[in-house]
């Protein structure tokens, strides 16, 4: 009997497990936490480009290398909230995801003016002296609207489920909807 | 090309727990089945290329112990489109919280009151 | 002709705006283009005009094939005669200024379009079409505007009864057409189909037949239909579109008249029509539904005539076609006369009309007359010619013989009732009657003087009779007026002196019929059949649409695991012979895979589930990891971590433990297992199945190896797939990123702005500071 | 002229992105999503005339040819299913523009709703077109998660409940996809459908059946076949008016015409037809009395659609030129008339302040131009004459009686009376609500609710767009001869199968 309690109690909450806003004026911040997460945002973000560029020979991609900065991003807001968000991206995330669309759909659409089929691609090879040789394949500009577009996404996300929830009182929110809806019924 | 035992065990788990967990009212618990028929599919889509082999990379491996490169691809996609409609599903869910107090899935309003005036209280009430 | 169809739609088109400049003008101008068309058939006809052809859709068999002969202008006579006497009719029946008139003279001319169209259609398609466009003319002519409940009912119920009858019939022709191999009327005449599926379609043709032309046990729709203005019942359901299903009958007879199929029920239902839509009218008070009810006896008096397929009873039938639209419209028309400018149209509550309007009552005597079967006139002729179709010797014809003369005795005393209900008597107070005027009386006048004119001349009705019967064999019997004495003479004579004992009787036989049981009461079968069907499609929906999300998902469930499992079992399932593993890594990782997802169910907390999920999602990437995927297991890795911290995000607005839910029934418990288990060891098989059927690696993947290097400048092949090879799958992945996250912005920030709407804002205008909320 | 099948994909992709780049100016996004779908409506014709004159036009993106690259396909069908889409697509953005201008003044602009819509007219046509199993699925989430997004736009709690109904069985739909796709790849190694075509006929009888049957009730999901509808009448009748227009215009239909598509050209004449049959039987009934048992309008309305679906069905399991035929014409009356009935009914819902036909009456009095729009699809849905649904039903009923078999006979008698059964829920409709003495409106009981209930005002473009796609539903039957032909050409190709392969596999790519 006792076994049984047990087992259906084995995960009950005991303690508050996420860090809450409530009450307090902003996000309870952490130096320690704040400054290192700074120093390792912009590894972390070269590191992402690495994988873009080198997801034609190696494991990578558009989305590793997007997803990579993206959670650079979240490292960011955890550490700060969206106060550190925002000194870290300033543009609108929207505009970001739809030019990561664009610069896509152009690359699509580039080789029909050069008489090749809707995404056609051709790639070319340079030997740079004292560099070595330069490729240069033309979906790479597909590959980086991918990234473009995952970075955006993630930087919605954090606008919207991120800062866009745990500003919320959402205890208001529904004594609100909660009068509302006996307003209805009188 | 048949796929192993073991891979086969793991998708009929991984079904069997997504099905199971899709057929319940919380709502959190349909997003999770979700995720987890979503981990089967992918799963299943990079096990439908044949028995595995040297990942795909030109050069590296010789072309005939390579992995099928297409199902790989086709999975990459299906799992970044599962992603990004879970995320859509929570931002749902998070809404319907919000107006709804829980977030259980309900039923059918209309169709409940069709269902009351047809079959009767009693049967509700048994419910 | 078409043209004259085309020009009776055209005027309709443009009705409603002359009344609206002229107001009850609109009916004299539909009235003087009716008239044309008829004018025109008839001048094509002398001419020798056949057929002429229109295609519309010749895949679907759609043509307007037209073709004009004896019947399908005896027809038209009645169709354009009549609609333009009653259009004419019209212009003083309604008020001046009155709402409406536009519309109703729209639809009485469209309706004449639709009737013309009907019967001179040779194509069964465009017949169909025609026809159910009366019904909806009907529909939209009962209903008027639409206020009176009773003018609702009515006209609802003649649209399904007639419609359902419209849709039966169209199967019919089309399984008739079907067998023929030919959708022309004429072709399907000349050479009928044989075999089950034309007895099945015969069958459906005659459902088709019976609630057009209101018999039983269709008829009450056409009693009902009576709320409409006395000129739509003169002209639609009386003259016109009830003679539909008469029609047909007409003509397809030629060629179905020998089989029982055929000649059975029509006979049966069209006598025992007869004889109880006699009855019923004999019990009226109201004179429209006395009319309506002597309109549904004489239609089954109609269809035994066409039905049997012998010289003489055809052309009896086409002569009282011909008789029965001249005398029921003049009647009607009078009563509507009487109604409007008496105020009433009960018998019980009229006296001394006869003495106040000697000219109307003369006109609605000599109609009377018709209608009984009196010489001179041509309901006479006409009835005199039934009588002799069906006096022989063998017991089928004395049988319908007793049938009909039955039926005529109920005219004969109806028809007093009527004549006398409206015109007799007295009259206490005729000052308050107002006077029927020139037009109203000369509208009634036209069809009464061609009843007698025919009557004198039947030989002009027997131009076109006669024509149409000439199809089922030589001329044997002549309309006229005098035979010397005959059998039939004797009958009418038996028939006409019954009658009026009949009708002096009325009150002892109204109260025998009212023990009649109330079983017979076609009214009733209808309202029963309605709350039936409606009490049908509660029961199915209820027991069916449960509203519950887990049910649904359920049913899809065992839907996608049943059906292509017994579409599998259909043929035989070869031998499997899977390796066990193909790398021993793959093991702990399926357990701890397993073990995972498995425990999801059982955690009380939301964060435990869904960390279990995230354990899940990185034992398979893991697994993609091991077997050769490292592109695949990279995402899986990543893919999974920001899933959780979206999953982190949300969760946090979640009360921390799963709600405790009150124990379900077991059985519902136990299904959902079943169909989980079930579902799951289905994927298991299906996958070692599928994998089985498949010999050679694939052709595609081995092209996008072979060809990375120089196509997309990438040894990456699983990259070069999806930014180049298959990158049109990219792009579209991408977009459903793109809408995700604008869906979720919209949702996540929705909170935001519904507070911001809450406040009181300075512009007011709320929608736009949402969303200039939501971009920010 | 292939690099024009791409355009009907590309162009609303790069109109949503910049869409969203350039954030919500309402002209700049009324403008953008006009004139690419007016452009597209004329891609899509000039593809229809290109696929009719000749073989099928076909586009290998990237210049890889099958079976490694994606091809794209405008044949027959395809062509002209994308062309009626797009101008049901194009007329109901004219009202939703409308709707939205009336209701929160011209000027104002939404972040989701252009941009969405253009995601979602690109996955439609994506859907046509792609002659890619595994693009397909990608088709339809494309156009499913921008469906998604449209439907839970400005929820209220009704709203939430609906779209997380609708959102839930199409993701559970969307899965059930991507295990098919893969059984499919496991047995064959390809993904294209014109490839897939030859090697699916080599596979053992049973496997066969089995594919088949998985990729009816797969694609049958979201076509709303019974027993797969529940979800729909419970979640399409909340959405706000132009969505469920356009939903119940198009998206059903994406899985019919995947469902044809795949059925005709994977399987042949080695389909199951009979299950087909009963299927069909089991849709028209179900959703005929499913319509009669409701009271709300838009419920109704989403019952007799999924009650139409069974025609499709129909005409697809009988399995003959003249089947298929009528079920193309079907689909093209369908999204037609369909979308214009829900169109109509959000204006007669905006007048009357209610969807419950208990509560409205009089509407033929105090609107008579909503009167007669609403009047002419309802009886063209009854399939009554001379309007479109009759054409088509006409076509759908003779192939029946042709095929001759006693459940042919059956199902033909069944689509006769559903098409009375939806007679009689229209009738029940125009008496009630139509007819009677106007009731006042219903004071708007939901204050979250800003758009489209019980406000009253009807702008001309809605009024016109609305007139717009009920003039298209009349065009189908005026325009019935050339389109009958048409489609009795179309019907040809998908029973050859030999053209579209012949067109995929070797035709020359550029």
């Amino acid at each position: 009997m006792t076994e049984r309690q047990d087992w259906e109690q084995w995960d009950l909450p005991t303690e508050a497990w996420l860090r809450s806003e409530r009450g307090s004026e902003g996000w309870p911040r952490s130096l320690q936490l704040e400054v290192t997460v700074r120093v390792l945002f912009p590894t972390v973000l070269v590191f992402s480009v690495y994988l873009l560029l080198a997801g034609h020979h190696a494991p990578g991609g558009g989305f590793s290398g997007g997803l990579v900065a993206g959670l650079a991003f979240v490292l960011r807001y955890v550490a700060g909230g969206s106060v550190e968000l925002a000194s870290a991206a300033r543009i609108k995330p929207p505009a970001v995801i739809g030019a990561g669309l664009s610069v896509a759909v152009l690359t699509a659409l580039v080789p029909v003016a050069f008489g090749h089929p809707v995404l056609a691609s051709t790639h070319w090879e340079w030997h740079v002296a004292g560099f070595g040789d330069v490729k240069l394949a033309t979906n790479l500009f597909f590959d980086i609207g991918v990234y473009l577009l995952i970075v955006g996404l993630v930087l919605d996300l954090l606008r919207s489920l991120g800062a866009g929830i745990e500003t919320r009182d959402l205890e208001r929110e529904q004594e609100r909807e909660r009068r509302r809806a006996e307003e209805e019924r009188r | 090309m048949t796929v192993d035992v073991t891979t086969a065990v793991l998708l009929g788990g991984l079904y069997g727990v997504g099905f199971y967990l899709l057929m319940q009212r919380s709502l959190m618990h349909i997003i999770l089945a979700l995720v987890i028929l979503g981990h089967g599919a992918n799963l299943l889509l990079q096990a439908a290329g044949g028995p595995p082999g040297g990942p795909a990379f030109v050069g590296i491996v010789p072309a005939a112990a390579m992995s099928d490169p297409l199902p790989q691809a086709l999975a990459l996609t299906a799992i970044v489109i599962t992603f990004g409609l879970t995320t859509f599903l929570l931002a749902l869910s998070y809404r319907s919280w919000v107006l709804l107090g829980h977030d259980e899935v309900q039923d059918d309003i209309e169709d409940h009151r069709l269902r009351r005036r047809e079959l009767g209280e009693a049967e509700e009430a048994g419910r | 002709m078409l043209i004259a169809i085309a020009a009776l739609v055209a005027t309709a088109a443009v009705l409603p705006a002359v009344a609206r400049r002229w107001g009850r003008a609109a009916f004299a101008v539909g009235s003087v283009v009716v008239l044309a068309t008829l004018g025109l058939a008839l001048v094509r006809y002398t001419a020798g005009y056949r057929t002429e052809s229109l295609a519309w859709a010749p895949v679907a068999g759609l043509e307007f094939t037209v073709r004009l002969d004896a019947l399908a202008l005896l027809m038209t006579v009645l169709v354009s005669g009549i609609g333009a006497v009653v259009l004419a009719y019209f212009t003083r029946y309604a008020s001046r200024g009155e709402e409406g008139i536009g519309r109703d003279a729209a639809v009485l001319v469209l309706f004449a379009g639709a009737m013309l169209g009907l019967v001179l259609a040779d194509d069964v398609l465009s017949l169909y079409l025609f026809w159910e466009l009366t019904s909806i003319c009907s529909f939209l002519l009962v209903g008027g505007n639409g206020l009176k409940g009773e003018a609702r009912r009515a006209a609802k119920q003649a649209l399904l009864v007639t419609i359902l009858g419209g849709l039966a019939m169209l199967l019919g022709l089309i399984l008739l057409g079907t067998a023929a191999g030919t959708f022309r009327v004429s072709e399907l005449v000349a050479s009928p189909p044989g075999g089950g599926v034309a007895v099945a379609g015969i069958v459906l043709v005659l459902v088709g037949v019976f609630t057009k032309s209101a018999q039983l046990p269709f008829h009450p729709w056409l009693p009902a239909a009576m709320v409409a203005p006395t000129p739509v019942s003169a002209y639609l359901h009386a003259a016109a579109m009830v003679k539909a299903g008469v029609y047909l009958v007409a003509r397809l007879a030629p060629a179905f008249a020998e089989r029982p199929v055929w000649w059975v029920p029509l006979v049966v239902i069209g006598l025992a029509t007869m004889v109880l839509g006699g009855w019923r009218a004999l019990r009226q008070h109201d004179l429209k539904l006395l009319l309506a009810f002597g309109t549904v006896s004489q239609l089954g008096f109609l269809l035994v005539l066409l039905a049997v397929g012998t010289y003489t009873a055809a052309l009896a039938g086409a002569a009282l076609l011909l008789a029965h639209g001249l005398f029921k419209s003049a009647l009607f028309l009078t009563a509507g006369v009487i109604d409007t400018r008496a105020g009433t149209r009960d018998v019980r509550e009229l006296s001394g009309l006869g003495r106040r309007w000697p000219l109307l009552a003369a006109c609605a005597t000599l109609a009377a007359a018709s209608m009984a079967g009196l010489p001179p006139l041509v309901g006479f002729v006409a009835k005199e010619a039934a009588f002799k179709a069906f006096t022989h010797a063998d017991p089928r014809s004395a049988l319908v013989l007793v049938g009909v003369l039955a039926g005529s005795v109920l005219t004969v005393a109806y028809t007093l009732r009527f004549l006398i209900g409206a015109f007799g008597g007295r009259g206490a107070e005729p000052g308050e009657v107002g006077r029927p005027g020139v037009v109203l009386t000369t509208a009634v006048a036209v069809p009464v003087a061609a009843s007698v004119v025919l009557g004198v001349a039947p030989g002009v009705a027997e131009l076109l009779a006669g024509d149409y019967a000439g199809v089922f064999g030589a001329a044997t019997y002549h309309l006229e007026l005098w035979h010397g004495f005959t059998p039939p003479l004797l009958e009418s004579a038996i028939v006409l002196a019954a009658g009026y004992l009949l009708y002096r009787r009325t009150a002892a036989a109204t109260r025998a019929g009212a023990a009649l049981p109330g079983v017979l009461d076609a009214q009733r079968g209808y309202r029963a059949a309605v709350v039936g069907l409606e009490a049908l499609a509660r029961g199915v929906t209820s027991r069916l649409q449960t509203g519950s999300l887990p049910a649904y998902v359920g049913i899809i469930l065992v839907t996608v695991i049943g059906v292509p499992a017994v579409g599998l079992l259909t043929g035989p399932i070869e031998q499997l012979s899977p390796r066990a593993w193909n790398s021993a890594l793959q093991l702990p990782l399926t357990v701890l895979a397993l073990a995972a997802a498995a425990t999801v169910p059982f955690a009380r907390r939301r964060l435990t589930a869904v960390l279990l999920t995230g354990l899940v999602g990185y034992a398979i990437g893991g697994v993609f990891l091991v077997v050769g995927a490292p592109d695949l297991a990279l995402a899986q890795v990543l893919v999974e971590t920001l899933t959780l911290v979206v999953f982190v995000f949300v969760l946090r607005r979640f009360p921390p433990a799963f709600r405790r839910v009150e124990r379900e029934s077991p059985l519902r418990h136990r299904t959902r297992l079943v169909v989980a288990c079930a579902g799951g060891a289905f994927v298991a098989l299906l996958t070692l199945v599928f994998s089985s059927l498949r010999e050679r690696p694939s052709e595609a993947g081995a092209a996008y190896v072979a060809s990375a290097k120089d196509e997309a400048g990438a040894t990456n092949v699983v990259n070069a797939i999806i930014v180049d090879f298959r990158a049109l799958d990219t792009l579209g992945e991408i977009t459903v990123l793109l809408v995700a996250a604008t869906g979720a912005a919209s949702l996540g920030l929705a909170a935001r702005s519904a507070r911001r709407r809450a406040l009181p804002t300075a512009d007011g205008d709320r929608g736009q500071r949402e969303d200039e909320e939501v971009t920010a | 002229m292939s690099t024009l099948v791409a355009l009907p994909v590309l162009l609303p992709l790069l109109a949503a992105a910049l869409s969203l780049v350039a954030g919500p100016i309402a002209a700049v996004q009324r403008v953008l999503s006009v004139s690419v779908l007016t452009a597209i409506a004329a891609v899509a014709g000039a593809l229809l005339v290109a696929a009719d004159r000749g073989a099928p036009v076909v586009l290998r993106v990237g210049g890889y040819a099958p079976p490694m690259g994606i091809t794209l396909v405008a044949d027959r069908l395809a062509a002209l299913l994308l062309l009626v889409s797009i101008v049901v697509m194009l007329g109901v953005l004219v009202f939703a523009i409308g709707q939205r201008a009336s209701d929160h003044g011209p000027r104002s602009a939404s972040v989701a709703f252009h941009p969405m819509y253009l995601v979602l007219s690109a996955g439609v046509s994506l859907a046509y077109l792609t002659g890619d199993l595994f693009n397909l699925f990608v088709a339809f989430e494309v156009m499913l998660s921008a469906s998604y997004v449209l439907i839970s736009r400005r929820t209220n709690a009704p709203r939430v409940r609906a779209s997380m109904t609708y959102v839930i069985v199409s993701l559970t739909s969307s899965l059930l996809f991507l295990t098919m796709v893969a059984f499919v790849y496991a047995a064959t190694g390809t993904v294209n459908l014109a490839d897939l075509s030859g090697r699916i006929d080599a596979l053992p009888e049973g496997a066969k059946a089995g594919l088949a049957l998985l990729m009816v009730v797969v694609f049958g999901i979201k076509a709303a076949v019974v027993p797969l509808h529940f979800w729909l009448p419970d979640s399409y009748p909340t959405a706000p008016t132009p969505v469920t227009a356009v939903f119940a215009g198009l998206l059903t239909k994406v899985g019919v015409y995947a469902i044809i598509r795949t059925q005709t050209l994977l399987f042949g004449e080695h389909g199951d037809w009979a299950f087909l049959l009963a299927v069909a039987l089991l849709t028209m009934l179900v959703g005929a009395l499913g319509a009669i048992a409701q009271n709300d309008l838009n419920r109704m309305l989403s019952f007799l659609l999924v009650s139409h679906i069974g025609y499709m069905l129909f005409g697809l399991a009988l399995f003959t030129v003249a089947g298929l035929t009528g079920v193309i014409l079907y689909v093209v009356h369908h999204i037609a008339v369909q979308a214009a009935l829900f169109l109509v009914s959000g204006l007669v819902t905006r007048h009357t302040g209610t969807a419950s036909l208990r509560d409205m009456s009089g509407v033929a009095r105090t609107h008579p131009r909503v009167a007669a729009l609403f009047a002419l699809p309802a009886l063209s849905l009854a399939g009554l004459p001379p309007l479109s649904g009759f054409v088509a039903k006409v076509v759908l009923l003779r192939a029946g009686a042709e095929v001759a078999t006693p459940m042919a006979y059956v199902v033909t008698a069944a689509a006769v009376l559903t098409s009375f059964l939806t007679l009689y829920a229209m009738a029940r409709v125009w008496v009630s609500a139509f007819w009677g003495e106007p009731s006042p409106p219903v004071p708007d009981v939901d204050p979250t609710d800003e758009v489209t209930v019980g406000t009253g005002v009807t702008s001309k473009p809605m009024l016109a767009s609305a007139g717009g796609v009920v003039v298209a539903g009349l065009a189908v039957a005026a325009l019935a001869g050339p389109l009958s032909t048409l489609s009795e050409r179309a019907a040809t190709d998908l029973l050859d199968r030999g053209p579209y392969r012949a067109a995929v596999l070797e035709g020359s790519s550029g």
